[in-house]
């Protein structure tokens, strides 16, 4: 057995872990805040990047061998899927990164704890993206999770910020217990004459493919294990977190959150639903159920907020919708499907973190010292006191609306497409009919920013108007615009499903 | 044994359900005491020893006796903080009708195991529970323990970190 | 004679009953008490099922899941030390849980 | 199982030493409710707390840090549990086996040492968090203040000899402190 194989196959893992515990131990130990304050922002940086280099690399000759490897006896797997997933999570950090230190400075918040626990967490929801075993899968489910309970909770003194925490933390906890339990029940279920229970995905996906009928005991194995990452997703029923830590949370966590829980949430899922797609016809109505519920409760609730947080909050629930139609799509017998819904997802999910990202990042430039930016109100006529700002939002709304020549359109007609692929018909119309729903919202926004008077016509100075906040803003635009203008440039990310282990 | 398990199982259910019935906070930690204790003796007579030394250390040691520090902690602070308003929540039927269900159709399905596949016989799962059985596979490098491993020293790390920051009054200011 | 289906419906009366508990409690700390209990039952269910099939697994998982109730609890309790320090009250009833 | 108890009889003297104990412990309690004399008298009835009498409740708040300390401690329990198991197993294992152990738990360990790094270098585990204040201000208004005189109970036995008052004890902040505490201690004398 090759330890050095197998090191190399978590190589991006490891060097984020190893930059956060690096940041944390510098960080504790120097006494100059000064010096400090440039080592946690700057080292953490050049970790993610390295991180990124390394996966990009392996992406590159993963893609030129297509060929998926198994490591630490079977526990996880190194695979197109896997690899891209780590590629869309680093670009997060990286932007929730850059996003962070001013921001930070002007509530008074800037502790190197900070961006160690975002390292953390990303290595966390990488884990989850390569987990082929279940029990890898909770444990690195509680580390993304429990990092980001302490992050949403970073503003120490605030008891908004306080009170998301303590929420985020007793449902996310509640939530493993489902997982927990629905992993024993599944290692139960699994078990035939033939051979003992398992919770290797692999071998779950084999047995399953052999088996056929699966028992009652695994079907609410299945259950339950859906319930426990549809509340780390933020699935309809198992939303009601959600808006409230969003607004609760400091606004450059919300940002990762929105984006790195959910792209691990459903990376994870990917994988799951993957594994049991040969027995796909008796979960599948309830994930497209789940599916139908999520996009219209996101959307309708998102209509009714006047909070911009909470707006988003919401609207962030109506993507984890749409991207749970491409896991329906992918979980269908049918190879050239699946791998279309797999490719869409990856790509949604990409555009889904940038724009996210951006969005919040504009939220974040607006902020005044000591205070975020809270109401739709407080945008009214921004596309007077500041251009840059109002055209970037502008961008960042159309593309969370899905028009064109953005990249959300383009991940929603992936997504689109592969769901009619798989046969899926109503869901895809369903699907469209609850993103027209969505835009009456954005454009609000759009409406206010633009064609309304500001209170006071004068430019008001913004106090984060860092640089690391507009590279984070003009970065996601650019990102934003150029492959939703040449979606083909992202090629890679279409093909994530090259060389997955599973057979559907 | 069989008197002694439905002993241990009455026992067991009692306490928890008395644990969510009482009003009390720290009547709750004690029931929830018993309850670690009880599935601590099942975990023996599942021949799993190391975990019910472990179950008794971690749960019934340490954890519950946090538990009851924190609940002492908020007791004096606001003697009225701590009562339950003893409001039933409307959905509370709904959830224990469904839950039954659930558990019906669990206990019907679970009959069939035995008949899906016998149970081991006691010297393959004997030698599994001891501390040896449990080191020898536990750091096998051919079986899958190894990551899980490793990567739960990350996940008590960001314990240790978020401890430090949510309990800590005053961490050292970083700016001027 | 024990079998293992004693264990499994032990195990999921004690799940219902701490996730009957979180629904129905106010005060954080006993919610959390029964999250744990919904772990514990967890726990044994994983045991039981081990020793069935005559495999190390279940008893691996459980330690695993022990670590992770562990880290959960050092941070949830210190969230709740938190609040309680900057609000004076831990209810639940103005922590408002469920609002929707 | 009824056929084969074999891991399980292995804790009958287990729980015979824990039935006998309970047995011995009941025993002492309840034999010295029923063999002791009982004359209560007043004073014996009375609380007695280091002749005190008790006022309040038992419960007591314990300042925060004793829970991060209690908090860490679950946390570095664990890593016991890890521990336990890897060093009964360690000698049994071949050569290269036992380089592969040493290696994986190096690496657990040096990532929670990196925790604790992080604790101390925190002062997660300091006491007394307050350190530096008290530094800065060695002699605190508070403790040179002073204070109505310590009241035993006794005063209608007899005269209570007064320390005799100085004669001008400056107002805090009317002079420097080095003045202040001259006067203070002076009047102590």
């Amino acid at each position: 057995m090759n330890y050095a194989a197998n090191l190399m196959s978590i190589m991006p893992v490891l060097i984020v872990l190893a930059t956060g515990m690096i940041v944390l131990l510098g960080d504790a130990c120097s006494a100059q805040w000064r010096a400090r304050r440039w080592y946690t922002w700057g080292f953490s940086l050049f970790g993610v990047l390295m991180a990124l280099v390394q996966a990009g690399n392996q992406l590159q000759t993963q893609m030129a061998t297509t060929f998926s490897e198994t490591a630490f006896a079977g526990s996880i797997v190194t695979d197109s899927f896997t690899l891209t997933c780590y590629v869309i999570l680093l670009i997060t950090a990286l932007l929730a990164i850059l996003l962070a230190m001013t921001y930070l400075e002007n509530r008074n918040l800037n502790l190197g704890e900070y961006y160690a626990l975002v390292l953390f967490s990303t290595a966390g929801g990488m884990l989850m993206a390569c987990s082929n075993d279940l029990i890898v899968l909770f444990v690195s489910v509680e580390i993304l999770s429990v990092a980001l309970y302490v992050l949403s909770g970073f503003a120490r003194t605030e008891e908004k910020s306080e009170e998301a925490a303590l929420k985020y933390f007793l449902l996310g906890a509640f939530a493993s217990g489902f997982l927990l339990y629905g992993i024993a029940l599944v290692y139960g279920g699994s078990a035939t004459a033939n051979h003992a229970g398992t919770t290797n995905l692999a071998d779950l996906n084999l047995y399953l493919i052999n088996d056929g009928r699966p028992s009652v005991l695994l079907m609410c194995g299945i259950a339950l294990l859906f319930v426990g990452l549809a509340f780390k997703a933020a699935l309809v029923p198992f939303h009601m977190w959600t808006p409230d830590v969003y607004e609760g949370a400091p606004t450059s966590v919300t940002a990762y959150m929105a984006a790195g829980a959910k792209i691990g949430a459903f990376a994870a899922l990917m994988r799951v639903c993957s594994a049991l797609a040969p027995i796909g016809e008796y979960w599948l109505p309830a994930v497209q159920t789940l599916a139908v519920l999520t996009m219209f409760g996101g959307n309708i609730l998102a209509v009714v907020q006047d909070n911009v947080k909470r707006m988003l909050a919401y609207s962030s629930i109506a993507h984890a919708g749409y991207l749970l139609v491409a896991v329906s799509a992918a979980s269908v017998r049918n190879e050239q499907a699946h791998n279309a819904a797999m490719g869409a997802m990856a790509f949604y999910l990409m555009a889904y973190a940038v724009m996210t990202m951006g969005a919040f990042g504009v939220l974040i430039y607006l902020s005044r010292k000591g205070r975020d930016l809270q109401t739709i109100e407080d945008l009214r006529g921004l596309a007077r006191t500041d251009t840059f700002a109002a055209y970037a939002m502008l961008v960042f709304m159309l593309s969370l609306g899905g028009i064109p020549p953005t990249m959300g359109f383009m991940g929603k007609w992936f997504i689109f497409s592969a769901t009619l692929q798989a046969g899926q018909v109503w869901l895809a119309i369903v699907m469209a009919l609850a993103s027209i729903i969505s835009i009456y919202y954005y454009l609000k926004i759009v409406w206010m920013m633009c064609f309304q008077e500001p209170e006071r016509p004068e430019v008001v100075e913004h106090a984060v108007a860092s640089g690391g906040v507009r590279a984070t803003i003009v970065l996601s635009l650019a990102t934003m615009l150029v492959f939703g203008i040449l979606p083909g440039a992202l090629g890679i990310l279409l093909n994530a499903a090259e060389t997955t282990v599973f057979r559907p | 044994m069989l008197i002694l398990f439905w002993i241990l199982a009455l026992t067991c259910v009692g306490a928890s359900i008395a644990m969510v019935v009482t009003q009390n906070p720290v009547r709750s930690a004690l029931y929830l005491v018993i309850t670690f204790l009880c599935v601590a003796v099942f975990y023996v007579m599942l021949s799993a020893q190391f975990l019910a030394a472990v179950q008794i250390i971690v749960y019934a040691g340490a954890i519950m006796v946090l538990f009851l520090f924190v609940i002492m902690l908020l007791n004096l602070g606001a003697p009225q903080a701590l009562r339950e308003r003893g409001t039933l929540q409307p959905f509370f039927a709904a959830v224990l009708g469904t839950a039954f269900v659930v558990m019906l159709l669990l206990s019907n399905s679970l009959v069939a195991l035995s008949k899906v596949r016998p149970a081991a016989p006691p010297e393959v799962y004997v030698p599994l529970g001891t501390v040896e059985g449990i080191g020898k596979n536990l750091f096998d490098p051919k079986q899958p323990w190894i990551l899980p491993f490793e990567i739960t020293s990350i996940l008590l790390l960001v314990a240790i970190v978020g401890a430090v920051i949510m309990a800590k009054r005053r961490i050292q200011d970083h700016t001027p | 004679m024990i079998t293992t289906e004693h264990y499994l419906v032990l195990s999921a009366i004690l799940f219902t009953v701490g996730t009957i508990g979180v629904l129905v409690k106010r005060n954080p700390i006993v919610i959390f008490m029964c999250i744990e209990l919904m772990l514990n039952a967890a726990n044994l269910t994983l045991v039981a099922l081990g020793r069935h099939f005559g495999q190390v697994n279940g008893q691996m998982y459980v330690i695993f899941a022990l670590a992770v109730a562990a880290a959960e609890v050092s941070v949830g309790l210190g969230i709740i030390v938190a609040i309680f320090r900057t609000k004076e009250t831990i209810n639940i009833d103005e922590v408002n849980l469920m609002k929707f | 199982m009824s056929g084969n108890h074999g891991d399980i009889l292995a804790y009958v003297p287990l729980l015979v030493l824990i039935g006998v104990s309970t047995a011995i412990a009941l025993a002492m309690v309840v034999g010295s409710f029923l063999l002791g004399p009982k004359k209560p008298t007043a004073y014996k009835a009375t609380a007695y707390e280091c002749g005190m009498t008790p006022i309040g409740s038992a419960r007591e708040r314990f300042p925060v840090k004793f829970y991060l300390i209690a908090m860490l401690f679950i946390v570095f329990d664990i890593e016991t549990i890890f521990l336990y198991p890897w060093a009964v197993t360690y000698r049994a294992q071949g050569y290269d086996l036992k380089i592969f152990y040493f290696a994986e738990m190096l690496v657990f360990v040096a990532i929670l040492f990196v925790g604790y790094f992080y604790i101390l270098g925190r002062r997660a585990l300091d006491w007394d968090e307050s350190e530096r204040a008290v530094a800065r201000d060695p002699i605190s208004p508070e403790i040179l203040a002073p204070r109505p005189p310590i009241r035993f109970g006794n005063e209608k036995s007899g005269p209570v000899r007064r320390l005799p008052e100085p004669a001008h004890v400056p107002a805090y902040g009317a002079v420097s402190q080095e003045e202040r505490i001259a006067a203070l201690t002076s009047r102590r004398e």
